[in-house]
């Protein structure tokens, strides 16, 4: 039995829990690293190249080692490190990254193959022969690298995402955030607390300390209680702030869920906290000393030790030694013998180091190697170059204390190396602005100087705000700095483990440094050093000390290493929290959705928008067959669309013609009220942008409608020439596209139609001509807007409604309009109808084209200074000849593709031979073939000629006629009647 | 030195004694016959051809951090020839086969792995680029294959089919498309120059150019002035800071884009998947790594880190397209600095000032241009004329109006 | 980030949309002698500092503003804004 | 009066409303809403009583209110008047102004809960500061990758003004916050 007595467990609870598959129990307060411990389990995984043995090595969230998969099925979550995994009943819990039994990994021959796999091995062979990499090598490397698996299931939990702000941040717990949480709150500001942990007061949980008369854990209950009771200030227990952003935004993520069987809501929620100010209370993370055989199960930080001992009350072994470079190390054999448990050694390379308490004591020595196949039995202590072997289960290892800086490095400020402090410290300038560090992050390491420096820094940061903020009474606590000598590794001829994760050790090092690898990036890229899951925590440091050994430089001078977002690993289900599947981002719907999809309508995505693509018919066998319906009863009766989701802008003011006049480039303000034109929009650089009507429905007052794809772009555009280049214009915007539901009536009864429902307007030719446009009210009074526009080539108008009635107004006109045939049609007939009509669209307004190659060169206007046309002078945009043809094929039974290429009959078919491209293509009921629409190099002066379409992609090469793009009443007469 | 496997195992045996430096420390010399600026990939690419295809000699490469240290060093490793324009594919299509032999070639393994990447499909217009694209990549004589819903899914069973808010369509396939290890290619490169007699200068820091009567005659740096005969710029990323120093203005912005690798994981994504309805990409490296990324932050940024906003629009794309990467875990982000051209296209060309020529404005697909742009840029500065598959890429076609705008979003860097 | 905007004080700059340069601003005369070279140069050319850039961002989920931001593209620290509408009028003044 | 029948944003002949604990979302059909902008060189107009809000801001007189929307550009609120001609009424009451109709290019959820469960909601919605949002604050933000306004007219009321194509999308953001919500 390893549980010892006292500890921060419940045990009056038992948790069952299993690893691999075989049962335990537990405790809560455990983790599942604790709980291991307590229940005898060192070997808990492999390591990732040499699959050697590996156990628990820390008890936080920097461990390199103890990493298990979590769960099982859809939920299986790889990778977890057991120290921060919270003990639940019913947990799973199975070893990774070994092929056969844990205690048998078949892949632990790679260990005795180690020689071969040195620090870049792979850069040097696996070359030849060539095709062997991705037949036999890479498939072999891949298999074999890697940790865990994941399920390929999708995860069925929920995640949530939120906004936090705040005056100040606490990122940490221990003795310096809750001195500085309490500091903060008592001022009224708004502070909001955060932890990584389950349980608030980070260090002061794994010690044996006492805070003025209270135990630890007893003045951190007391605080706590407090902090809870005050309204301005929020705990964020179990929550992880992984990234430092600009301007005072944290990223973090709440594990709201994770300590259950199953979450209750959610699993894990993503907070973006907005804050003030923000204090890094991160505390410390241990360093190990490499020697020989570093790495056995029961092998781990000295300070782990003694938190698994005071926090957890558990032990990893019976006989535990001690390796330490400095005065901590002592403590800990100190805490360990005063619960009794047994000290075999406590081996220290300081000659004039003094015994804490009753254990012997190896001065002026080092350990320099270690026993036991699946799990630490003894350790060799050599002393004057004399070794002696000792027994222990467990060996604390004490290197001194990195601080936590992650966060204060996240704007890549280079942290500063103290030799007081054989470490990296926090640079004064370069950190996010608005955040200091306080307590042992900064240095002040001893629970005396973490407290006051926790307060005081909270008071600074506050006073900056403009908040004062009194210091609160902290307790006395221990104030003794210790001592610490420089050692970072032990010299020997067998390997010493630097970065356990990834295997790196001391040799590597040394092969990096004789290979020129020197500058420490190319030293972590080399050997892979730091690019475990621990990202380099327990390694970085260490590793850059061992390289400015080889170099006789200092460590400063060798480099520093800067750390990234996220301080932790983070879920991508947490980061892309929130809606995902069908939710993942908005829907738009039609005023007519409700009508369409009642019918049967088969939608498609456009954009965010769901429009009906065509409207099925029972008997109706193919999609074909329903669009080549809908196009003929259009063009024979009439048809009726939902065409809402193009742009629509209001442009009002007293210049709001002169305005557009700026906008496209042709003609606006020449617009008479009550009619409309075809406007183009060109951007600056020349290209055709965008393309749509102008209505002018009074002098100062226009509608102008946008492509469905542009309608954002074109606005912000519109407010760009409004505010920023013409803002002595008196002319103001708003976009109205879903206030009014708009329905294209298109067809040779259109205007009947038309006529049954509105109210006494006068829909004449000679009233109402094309291009006509007029408020008016149909069905009894309903306001609406009426313009006489065509994209279909029929005599054609577009209805506007508001919103709500777009959908009884549909079912209007098809009911009303039944015997002049009036039929919905969709998307797919809309596309059909306007190729035919040779009208550009989104394939042929792609960004790339010209005016000119739209056949629209003579529209852009010399005589004004629109957007754009300048530009379209430039010698490349003259010179180009593609231009819009329309192309047939000379087998009617041959297919038109979009997406072939043209070329002359009999060229070679190669890049520099190619003529153009077919943008869009269709099958024409009209002309009773497939037609398509195409950019052809000359293209005006060829029509008539055979050219070839080439699609080598679908491995087929059409013939196809030049012909005039407007398959369909190429004089308008249809429009115009 | 060559390496082999025998090398490795007879090394192995014997203590690793053997191995030598990958390059030297060289000083620098008073003068060179041609000087790069910038040790980058395309940097050390450039240095390699020069020496040993174009047989030139007196060559410096001076980079002012280490070697590789550019964006080299911060990218998604992926290798593709598919693009649409006649501008760019032929010369992508060149760096594809480049890359095809570069091991062998300058033996050192960079890992070139190639299988495929998948574009996905989620539209009917989408489709039909693709399929203009796809025959571009076809007529200069790249690979490329449309696949329709049921062979994407049996290529890639993972992906969200049955609810997904935009639904694949199908995709767009190039088979000989993947990736390859950025650090390896930088390193095999600078071994290859290094070897061939190349000076690799590093913490070596241009601060000007002497320019005389609209020639230059050599760079001054932090470790003092270096003549030149010739000056190669290929310093993406700080292309205009550094040509404003030759007096200069550039078509380009600098942006950050944001990359991301996931913890180490068993096998799951086969090759590069680029999801068509949102910004995600991804594939995994050897070490088990996901490697993905999405779009640029989009503002103006020289500061090699990026903000939340990305990330998480990244994570909802891949969410959406892959809802089983869930519970794998982000390990590191890290931004790179992008030369944002004004057509997302590069520009390798000489510049007005006599012996100095430009290498720039890569956008974010510098990386699998390397061995092609080393190669171009080595063949204008050791010929004086222009690379055929660079024809395009001209500083100029920005006033005569050839621009070669892949995506025709226009002179607005943050789009392309 | 947090773009600090002239009327509603400090907004997330997911908010916003970004544009580039402020010497967009600057639109040359179309029809002045030798508007093409200039509009060349209006169109393409940008100083791309490393340091202080002023630039247009437009406040789309926001007040519809288009505002003119000086921010430092090495350290993203913003430095001012203020509504471009303002800063165009300035100019034409 | 037409004899076309009206459907909610949502897509009923009926506003939908769903309580979750002592939250409640309730679409309001009734809110008729008109953009105003003044002209340059003009006044500001005072529309039915009301005093024009300035940034960030929403007024109320009776059955009218008013939210800044952009540098001299306001949305105008009338209880129940959606079946008017409300643009029209608006129009004559700030002549010299532009003003467009706007009821049907949005739909309004209105939110009730206590100030806590309001806060809350806000924080796992928005990206703004919701205690710093008080009682005639209003803004444009974004939500879920949608632009909406939101008006806090009470400590207990909060308007949520969505495109009306993406009703359904918002009123399905609003609704799964809340029941994500500690609201029983």
């Amino acid at each position: 039995m390893t549980r010892l007595s006292g500890g921060l467990i419940d045990r009056s609870k038992t948790l069952r829990f299993t690893f691999n598959g075989k049962g335990y129990t537990g405790h809560p307060g455990d983790t599942l690293a604790s709980a291991l411990l307590a229940n005898g389990v060192r070997l808990v995984g492999r390591s990732f190249k040499y699959h050697r043995p590996r156990g628990i090595f820390a008890a936080g969230s920097e461990e390199p080692n103890a990493l298990v998969t979590l769960r099982s099925g859809a939920r299986a979550e790889p990778n977890t490190r057991a120290t921060v995994a919270e003990l639940f009943d019913g947990l799973q819990a199975t070893s990774q990254n070994h092929v056969g039994p844990l205690n048998f990994d078949l892949l632990a021959v790679n260990d005795l193959l180690s020689p071969f796999f040195a620090a870049g091995f792979y850069y040097k062979t696996f070359m030849w022969p060539k095709v062997f990499w991705e037949k036999l090598y890479e498939p072999m490397i891949r298999r074999a690298a890697g940790l865990g698996a994941m399920s390929m299931q999708a995860d069925p939990d929920a995640y949530d995402k939120g906004f936090l702000h705040c005056d100040l941040l606490v990122i940490g717990a221990g003795a310096a955030g809750l001195a500085a949480a309490l500091t903060a709150a008592r001022s009224g500001a708004r502070v909001i607390l955060a932890d990584e942990d389950f349980r608030l007061g980070g260090r002061l949980l794994a010690e044996g300390e006492t805070l003025g008369d209270a135990i630890a854990p007893d003045w951190v209950a007391g605080v706590e209680a407090e902090l809870a009771s005050l309204p301005n200030l929020r705990i964020l227990r179990r929550t992880t702030v992984f990234g430092a952003f600009d301007h005072g935004i944290y990223g973090a993520v709440e594990r709201v869920g994770d300590h259950l069987p199953t979450p209750q809501t959610v699993r894990q929620t993503l907070w973006r906290i907005t804050a003030k100010r923000t204090l890094l209370a991160a505390g410390t993370t241990e360093r190990h000393i490499p020697f020989a055989n570093n790495d056995r199960p029961g092998i781990m930080l000295a300070g782990a030790l003694r938190a698994y001992v005071h926090r957890w009350a558990a032990s990893p072994a019976d006989k535990v030694a001690i390796f330490t470079s400095n005065d901590d190390g002592h403590r800990t054999a100190a805490d360990l013998v005063a619960k009794g448990m047994q000290v075999t050694a406590v081996i220290d390379p300081r000659r004039d180091a003094k015994a804490l308490g009753q254990y012997p004591l190896y001065a002026g020595a080092v350990v320099s190697d270690t026993r036991g196949r699946l799990g630490l039995s003894h350790v060799q202590i050599t002393r004057d170059g004399a070794p002696v072997w000792v027994e222990a289960g467990a060996l604390g290892v004490a290197g001194g204390w990195n601080p936590n800086l992650h966060l204060a490095s996240h704007h890549r400020g280079r942290p500063v190396w103290s030799d007081a402090h054989l470490a990296f410290l926090p640079a004064a300038a370069g950190g996010p602005p608005g955040l200091s560090v306080a307590g042992a992050a900064a240095g002040q390491g001893t629970t005396q100087a973490a407290l006051t420096h926790g307060a005081q820094a909270a008071q600074a940061a506050l006073a900056d705000l403009g908040i004062a903020a009194s210091l609160p009474d902290l307790p006395a606590a221990s104030d003794a700095k210790g001592n610490q000598h420089p050692l970072w590794h032990v010299p020997g001829k067998h390997r010493a483990w630097v970065d356990f994760q990834n295997d790196v050790t001391v040799k590597d090092i040394k092969l990096a440094h004789q290979e020129n690898m020197r500058p420490v990036e190319h030293l972590k890229r080399w050997t892979t050093l730091g690019m475990a899951t621990d990202q380099g925590k327990t390694a970085n440091v260490t590793a850059l000390a061992v390289m400015a050994e080889l170099t006789g430089q200092s460590i400063p001078q060798t480099g520093a290493t800067i750390f990234r977002p996220p301080y932790t690993p983070v879920s991508l289900a947490v980061l892309g929290g929130g809606d995902t599947g069908p939710n993942f981002r908005p829907r738009r719907l039609t005023p007519t959705h409700p009508w369409a999809a009642a019918q049967g309508a088969v939608f498609v995505e456009v954009g965010q928008w769901m429009r009906a693509q065509y409207f099925p018919r029972p008997g109706e066998a193919t999609w074909r067959e329903t669009v080549d319906r809908e196009v003929l009863a259009t063009r024979a009766g009439v048809g009726i669309c939902d065409v809402t989701t193009l742009g629509k802008v209001d442009v009002q003011g007293r210049d709001a013609g002169s305005f557009l006049d700026r906008l496209y480039a042709n003609p606006m303000a020449s617009l008479k009220v009550g009619m409309v034109r075809y406007g183009l929009m060109l951007r600056e650089d020349g290209h055709a942008y965008d393309d749509g009507t102008c209505a002018r429905l009074a002098e100062d007052h226009y509608v102008v409608t946008t492509t469905t794809a542009q309608a954002g772009p074109v606005y912000r555009q519109m407010e760009f020439a409004r505010q920023c280049l013409w803002p002595d214009l008196d002319v103001q915007l708003i976009s109205t596209t879903d206030a009014w539901a708009q329905l294209s009536v298109a067809g040779p009864n259109a205007r009947k139609l038309l006529e049954r429902v509105v109210d006494g307007f006068d829909l004449s030719n000679e009233a109402f001509p094309f291009m006509a446009c007029a408020p008016l009210t149909v069905c009894g009074g309903l306001r609406a807007r009426l313009f006489r526009i065509s994209f279909s080539g029929e005599l054609a108008y577009e209805l506007a409604v508001p919103a709500r009635y777009g959908n009884a107004l549909m079912a209007r006109l098809v009911q009303v309009g039944a015997d002049l045939g009036a039929t919905p049609y969709g998307t797919e007939a809309l596309g059909v109808m306007r190729i035919e009509k040779g009208h550009a669209a989104g394939n042929e307004l792609n960004g790339q084209t010209t005016a000119q190659m739209l056949g629209m060169g003579k529209m852009v206007s010399a005589k004004k200074d629109a957007i754009g046309t300048v530009m379209t002078r430039r010698e490349g945009m003259l010179a180009e000849s593609r231009i819009l043809v329309g192309l047939q094929p000379v087998d009617p039974a041959d297919p038109v593709t979009a997406g072939a290429h043209l070329f002359a009959e009999g060229a070679a078919q190669d890049t520099w031979s190619d003529q153009g491209w077919i943008t869009s293509a269709c099958f024409s009921p009209h002309v009773g073939s497939a037609i398509g629409l195409g950019f052809l190099t000359d293209g005006v002066a060829r029509l008539g000629e055979v050219i070839v379409a080439a699609n080598p992609l679908e491995g087929k090469s059409t013939r196809l006629r030049v012909v005039s793009p407007h398959f369909v009443d190429p004089d308008g007469g249809r429009l115009r009647d | 030195m060559r390496f082999s496997g025998f090398r490795v195992i007879a090394e192995a045996l014997t203590g690793h004694k053997g191995w030598k430096p990958l390059w030297r420390n060289p000083d620098p010399q008073p003068a060179y016959d041609y000087v790069i600026v910038g040790g980058g990939g395309h940097g050390l690419a450039t240095a390699y051809y020069l020496a040993k295809t174009f047989r030139k000699a007196r060559i410096a490469v001076l980079e002012k951090g280490w070697l590789g240290s550019g964006n080299i060093g911060r990218n998604t490793t992926i290798i593709r020839s598919n693009y649409l324009l006649p501008g760019n594919e032929p010369f992508y299509e060149f760096s594809m086969k480049l890359w095809e032999g570069l091991e062998q070639e300058f033996n050192f393994n960079a890992m070139v792995s190639q299988r495929g990447i998948l574009n996905l499909i989620h539209t009917d217009g989408q489709r039909d680029a693709y399929r203009r694209r796809g025959n571009a990549m076809l007529l200069a004589g790249a690979d490329a294959e449309l696949l329709n819903r049921d062979q994407v899914r049996e290529m890639a069973p993972f992906l969200n089919f049955d609810n997904a808010r935009f639904p694949i369509k199908g995709g767009l396939v190039q088979r000989r498309a993947g990736t390859a290890r950025h650090d390896g290619v930088a390193w095999g490169y600078a071994r290859g120059a290094d070897l061939h007699g190349v000076d690799l200068i590093q913490n070596c820091e241009v601060t000007g150019f002497r320019i005389e009567n609209g020639r230059v005659l050599g760079v001054e740096t932090s470790r003092g002035y270096i003549g030149a005969g010739k000056v190669g710029v290929a310093v993406a990323g700080n292309s205009s800071r550094v040509m404003a120093m030759a007096g200069m203005r550039l078509p380009i912005e600098n942006h950050v884009l944001q990359a991301f690798v996931s913890e180490g994981l068993k096998p799951l994504i086969p090759g590069v998947i680029t999801f068509g309805a949102g910004h995600f990409y991804v594939s995994q490296s050897d070490k088990g790594g996901l490697v993905f990324g999405g779009d640029i932050d989009g503002y103006n940024s020289y500061a090699q880190r990026g903000n939340l906003p990305v990330i998480e629009d990244v994570a909802e794309g891949g969410m959406a397209l892959m809802p089983m990467i869930g519970r794998a875990r982000l390990l590191r982000a890290w931004g790179g600095i992008m030369d944002m051209s004004m057509d997302g296209t590069p520009i390798i060309d000489k510049t007005p000032v006599g012996g100095l020529y430009l290498n720039a404005g890569w956008c974010y697909g510098g990386f699998k241009a390397t061995p092609a742009s080393g190669y171009a840029f080595a063949h204008l500065l050791a010929t004086g004329q222009t690379h055929d598959t660079t024809r395009f890429m001209r500083l100029d076609r920005f006033e005569r109006g050839y621009v070669i705008d892949e995506k025709g979003m226009g002179a607005q860097p943050n789009l392309h | 980030m947090l773009i600090p905007h002239p009327l509603l004080g400090p907004r997330d700059a997911q908010e916003f949309t970004y544009l580039g340069d402020a010497s967009l601003l600057n639109r040359p005369d179309g029809m002045a002698e030798g508007a093409l070279a200039a509009f060349c140069d209006y169109v393409y050319l940008r100083d791309n500092p490393a340091g202080v850039h002023r630039e247009l961002w437009f406040h789309e989920q926001g007040d519809r503003s288009w505002l003119v931001v000086t921010r430092n593209t090495v350290t993203h620290e913003i430095l001012g804004a203020e509504l471009a509408r303002d800063v165009a009028l300035r100019r034409q003044k | 009066m037409t004899d076309l029948s009206p459907i909610s944003a949502l897509g009923h002949a009926v506003p939908q409303a769903v309580r979750i604990g002592t939250l409640t979302i309730t679409e309001n059909a009734g809110l008729a809403l008109a953009s105003l902008a003044l002209r340059q060189g003009g006044g500001a107009p005072q529309p039915f009583g009301l005093p024009l809000p300035g940034p960030g801001g929403w007024a109320n007189a009776g059955a009218t209110s008013a939210f800044w929307t952009g540098p001299g550009a306001w949305m105008i609120e009338a209880d129940g008047r959606a079946e008017d001609d409300f643009a029209s009424a608006l129009k004559a009451e700030a002549p010299g102004c532009s003003v467009a109709e706007q009821t049907d290019g949005w739909a309004v959820f209105e939110i009730a809960a206590s100030v806590a469960t309001l806060e809350a909601l806000l924080e796992k919605l928005v990206n703004i500061d919701a205690s710093r949002f008080v009682p005639g604050s209003a803004l444009r933000t974004g939500l879920e990758h949608m632009s909406v306004f939101l008006i806090r007219r009470t400590e207990g009321q909060l308007a949520l003004w969505a495109m009306r194509s993406a009703a359904g999308s918002a009123f399905h953001a609003i609704e799964a916050a809340a029941r994500r919500l500690d609201v029983a």
